[in-house]
């Protein structure tokens, strides 16, 4: 088991005649990911590596049996090819794409809900169940299969964490990269919530940034609602008040929201917070008793 | 993207807002000539990027013409926050009878637009949110409807009980709502909005931030982007599609995805050091950018060591090498230069940079930030 | 009983001060209706023949637990009115006011469904339930409490046919007028199902004219799910093809609608129709076996 | 309210839909000065608010200017279903590839816009419904969110299957929705929209019907009334408020309430006689309304009898009467006028019609409306 996704998932990749989109589709497919079809309109009736392209969602969903989409466009059409996705029936939606307006996300947020579709994103480098499925951008090969979930806002960063663990031989169950962006379709206590519910999974590290609450949304999620272990690292100690990080998601707004509280409140709530991202591994390996 | 007051203002005003009028001067001269032309008391406002303006010194009152000329020659070239001002507004100084918040934010949470309003303005609102968080009144809105008449007077009436001045207050909330979604707003404030002793309203403030992702469709507003308000690296390192702030370190970071770069930096100083500046070359593996952050960090003359973390996902660590070898080549830095790179095609990279005289390598974070620790220390 | 107002009803008045709604207000309490309140957004603190006038919704419904809205503002700012009626917590809206934009009605018709408030009208004259609340426009004088149920999308053709019924002995239970409107909140189904399921009611009256298929669809109603007898009347036998009547409502288009397609659909449904106002009367009293 | 085929096509205009170039004219001289400067074939297309222009021949090709003038000589002045014909279109004659339809109604059953597309445009799209269902495709949408571009390229992409033409199809039907809701339309269709050899897709008719409900904050389509194409009955029932419709028969109705008005015609014609209009004065009794009704209604040659039926609620009767009274004073009507008041303040009318000539009194709708029938058979 694992969440979201595992070897019986059916991607189409939107936006897959673009140069990011192309390339990672060819990257999954060569993971072991059920790429089914591909969708760029206009190029309907194509083919890249064997994988059909259609030329509208509902065609490529109808023709294929698609269950997730995986979104490359450009910025101005992202809000576009994810409700797409949702109405032609698509139930898990990972978008890639960096750069959304924000206030696009608003009304796709709130039909995605009517609609009970899941997204995930958007700036984020989508999910990988180690083994099984990988579904967004990040380097594969340093994943292993195992009881360790993964839920992180960032990108690189998240790739470090898992690298940390994969040294100490902690294999990943699956990590979900939620994306840094203010709105956001899956946040930490949905993660944090199928990991508690997949039987695989044994242990979860949640790797935070400054910015928001949702880490202290998420401590308070995780004392009165998980049973099994966290292991917390946050990024940005550093960082100055009120500067962009980065990510329109890491603001610091009027001293809510740094390192330091969010750091206080997990460790309030029981949960282990490493210092530096090598110590993660040491951490959960603790957690797990070994 | 921060705007001035004044380019905030205009855009009040294509929304329907009612601002004062008052005019954009950079030198003392102009503030004198369009005193003169306003007539009576005017104020003269520091346009900059920055909050805290009137404690700095940078908004003053004057009774006359000669006086506007002599402020705007005190405030005009002062620094607030590290930023210098390059241009004043002059307005009208009003009566104000009374003054009134309002303010629109993105709120994460809720996933919809915050607004806040308060009968008590022209202060900082984060105090009043502190000590007299009754007095501030909050609602949500959707921007696909927009914020309903009913909703305006509902809201307007609870920060000022005579519907006269109510309904003028309502309608310019409004008009702020439709100005926040078109706008691509993250933050619409007027602080304050004034009521004059014969009961009209107005907004004496503007403050506008604007997404930057939603920048390609705001053409009006990227246009009112101040070049001259911004420090050089910021803008070089926003040309080329750099993530760069300035910190007042020793160690110099490039690193790939701003978490990584934070959790960089975090390390840094917990190995002792501390870090010059954060630095995001993003997702893509232009040389270039490589270059002009090896170009931005070493016009720091605090630097003494410059740390590579790079872990290659998109990313391709040759790239990234490549943008290094041409760096160094380009700029003849002579710092030590602390590499350590992982990922997508790590071996390839190592193969370029072997024959690099001066790089020290890393096989892991910790390891890389240590040297660099060390390699500034020395 | 009856059917949506009672002596109970607490009524608000929006638009209390104008020429209508002050006219109206009057004649309501005349005829003993409770009229709590009265809105006119800038004249709070008023009151009109010991009318409380309030500046919100909110505020008059907060203050004077008014359950019901009837709505004489002009029709700019009719459907804002609606809005804030019901986002006060009314639960039946009764919109008096003519010459709404019609594409106004289209968000608020959703966003009343999902706030589960009813409306009646626009343009409507409103509802009686006789001796017991009058919330609307009619003439009161003419209706007398009985056991007959009246639902119309005309006005005075509606006090025509009470008067019909009246002049023959036969009361009415409640009368609604459902407006003569493209888009409305109640229609003829909706009202016949409360008259199916109010003890009071024996039979219905229902009032149809030329325009859309209402009528035909209530016809498979009445077929499939009521019990009770229904007579009904069409007007527009005569009225040209593609010719405006008055009400925006009353357009034949493309050869559907027309008062002939109407009275088939009824008869073949086995309700009787009045050929003529005059003969209403007596087919209800055969309906009820008097 | 309709608006002619060039005003509709500047609407399309405004909101991006591509048309093709045309000048409106009002005389053949002008129609042959716009054909030289068009050059080559044009279309001379009649513009009157009416449908069937083509069979009715009010749609002609002319070769060269001398051809374009002739037929407009024949066009202008000519009668579509009783409306003359004072202006034309004139317009390059395409070559056509292929005809589409896009039509865009509101469905009363739906609460929703309805979009309404076919492959087979240029025909009467009611016989595309009846003959070939399969070729119409619809699609409800929301007005508060629009056609998305997703659900526009669905669409398209259903009645053409090549995507470049299928996406300029897409783009045009989001436009027409736009246009429709910010019209306040009850119609807006395109048919046919055509495309050409060349490929380009365009709009070569338009048809907009408004909301008549929308009409105070459409001043730009409101300033579009063309009042030389209505009839002079209509313009002035218009202009007081009153709704009135010319019909054949021989007896005039004066009514309140549409409804009402309906079932008085009907029961006249049920009593053996034949309404000679629909006239509705609405709810408010201004005498002005009474004494227009007469005016209009004593115009009409065939008109023998005049039938009042008042129901009195927001009506009062005996601001009825008074108009009435004033109406003959003004009008110095001969026609014998059957009057049936019931209501609010019917007394007082009673009272005031008591002393005034000619008038027959009835107490029900029936005996009023048998009175008329034997009255204008008499």
């Amino acid at each position: 088991m694992s969440i979201l996704i595992d070897q019986k998932t059916k991607v189409v990749v939107q936006g897959i005649t673009g140069r990011d989109g192309s390339f990672h589709a060819k990257a999954m497919k060569a993971y072991g990911t059920r790429v089914v079809a591909g969708v760029t309109p206009g190029k309907g009736g194509q083919s890249l590596e064997g994988i059909p392209i259609f030329d509208s969602m509902s065609e490529a969903v109808e023709r294929t049996g698609a269950d997730t989409s995986v979104i490359y466009v450009p910025p101005p059409f992202a809000a576009d090819a994810i409700l797409e996705a949702a109405y032609s029936g698509i139930q898990l939606v990972v978008a890639v794409t960096e750069g959304v307006p924000t206030l696009d996300m608003v009304p796709v947020l709130r039909e995605l809900a009517n609609l009970g579709t899941r997204l995930i994103g958007p700036n984020c480098p989508g999910l990988i169940s180690p083994g099984k499925s990988k579904v967004g951008i990040m380097p594969a090969d340093i994943h292993r299969p195992g009881p360790v979930g993964v839920v992180s806002r960032s990108g690189t960063l998240t790739y470090e964490m898992v690298y940390q663990l994969s040294r100490h031989d902690i294999g990943q169950s699956t990590c979900i990269g939620i994306g840094g962006d203010p709105l956001i379709g899956t946040n930490f206590i949905d993660a944090l919530d199928l990991f508690q519910n997949d039987p695989e999974t044994q242990a979860v590290v949640m790797i935070g940034e400054i910015g928001g609450t949702a880490e202290e949304e998420a401590a308070r999620f995780i004392r009165e609602r998980m049973s099994k272990p966290v292991v917390a690292f946050i990024a940005g100690q550093t960082a100055p008040p009120g500067k962009r990080m980065g990510h329109a998601g890491a603001i610091i707004s009027g001293g809510s929201g740094t390192a330091a509280e969010k750091i206080k409140a997990l460790e309030e709530a029981g949960i282990p917070v490493a210092r530096i991202p090598s110590e993660a591994g040491p951490l959960i390996r603790k957690a797990l008793g070994l | 993207m921060n705007v001035h007051e004044y380019q905030a203002k205009e855009v009040w005003k294509s929304f329907g807002i009612p601002v004062p009028p008052g005019e954009v001067a950079t030198t003392a001269a102009e503030v004198e000539a369009i005193a003169r032309k306003l007539g009576g008391q005017v104020v003269v406002k520091a346009q900059v990027h920055s909050g805290g303006r009137g404690k700095a010194g940078g908004v003053k009152l004057a009774a006359n013409p000669a006086e506007a000329r002599e402020k705007a020659e005190k405030i005009l070239g002062m620094e607030i926050q590290g930023l210098r001002v390059n241009k004043v507004l002059v307005a009208p100084a009003l009566d104000i009878a009374h003054e009134y918040y309002l303010g629109i934010v993105l709120d994460r949470k809720a996933q919809l637009p915050l607004i806040m309003i308060s009968r008590e303005g022209g202060i900082d609102i984060e105090e009043v949110a502190r000590t007299n968080p009754a007095a501030l009144v909050k609602f949500h809105f959707d921007p696909t409807v927009g914020l309903r008449p009913f909703e305006a007077r509902r809201l307007a009436l609870a920060i000022e009980p005579k519907p006269e001045v109510a309904f003028q207050i309502a309608a310019i909330l409004q008009k702020l709502a439709v100005a926040f979604c078109k706008s691509d707003a993250t933050l619409a404030e007027i602080n304050p909005l004034i009521k004059t002793p014969a009961g009209e309203v107005l907004a004496l403030d503007a403050k506008l931030n604007v997404d930057d992702n939603g920048l390609f469709r705001q053409k009006t507003i990227e246009a009112m982007r101040d070049l001259t308000a911004e420090h050089q690296e910021d803008r070089e390192a926003r040309e080329v599609g750099l993530s760069y702030i300035k910190l007042e370190g020793e160690i110099g970071c490039v690193v790939n995805g701003a978490g990584l770069a934070m959790a960089t930096m975090d390390l840094v100083k917990f190995f002792g050091g501390q870090p010059a500046n954060f630095l995001d070359i993003g997702g893509s593996s232009d040389p270039k950018k490589v270059v002009t952050a090896i170009r931005i960090i070493t016009r720091d003359p605090k630097v003494r060591a410059i740390l590579f973390n790079i872990f290659g996902g998109i990313t391709r660590c040759d790239d990234v090498a490549r943008g290094l070898i041409q760096a160094v080549a380009e700029t003849g830095v002579k710092l030590p230069i602390v590499i350590r790179l992982t990922g997508t095609n790590e071996a390839e990279a190592r193969e370029l940079l072997k024959s690099q005289p001066g790089l020290t390598p890393a096989e892991s974070m910790d390891e890389a930030v240590k040297k660099a620790v060390e390699l500034a220390q020395a």
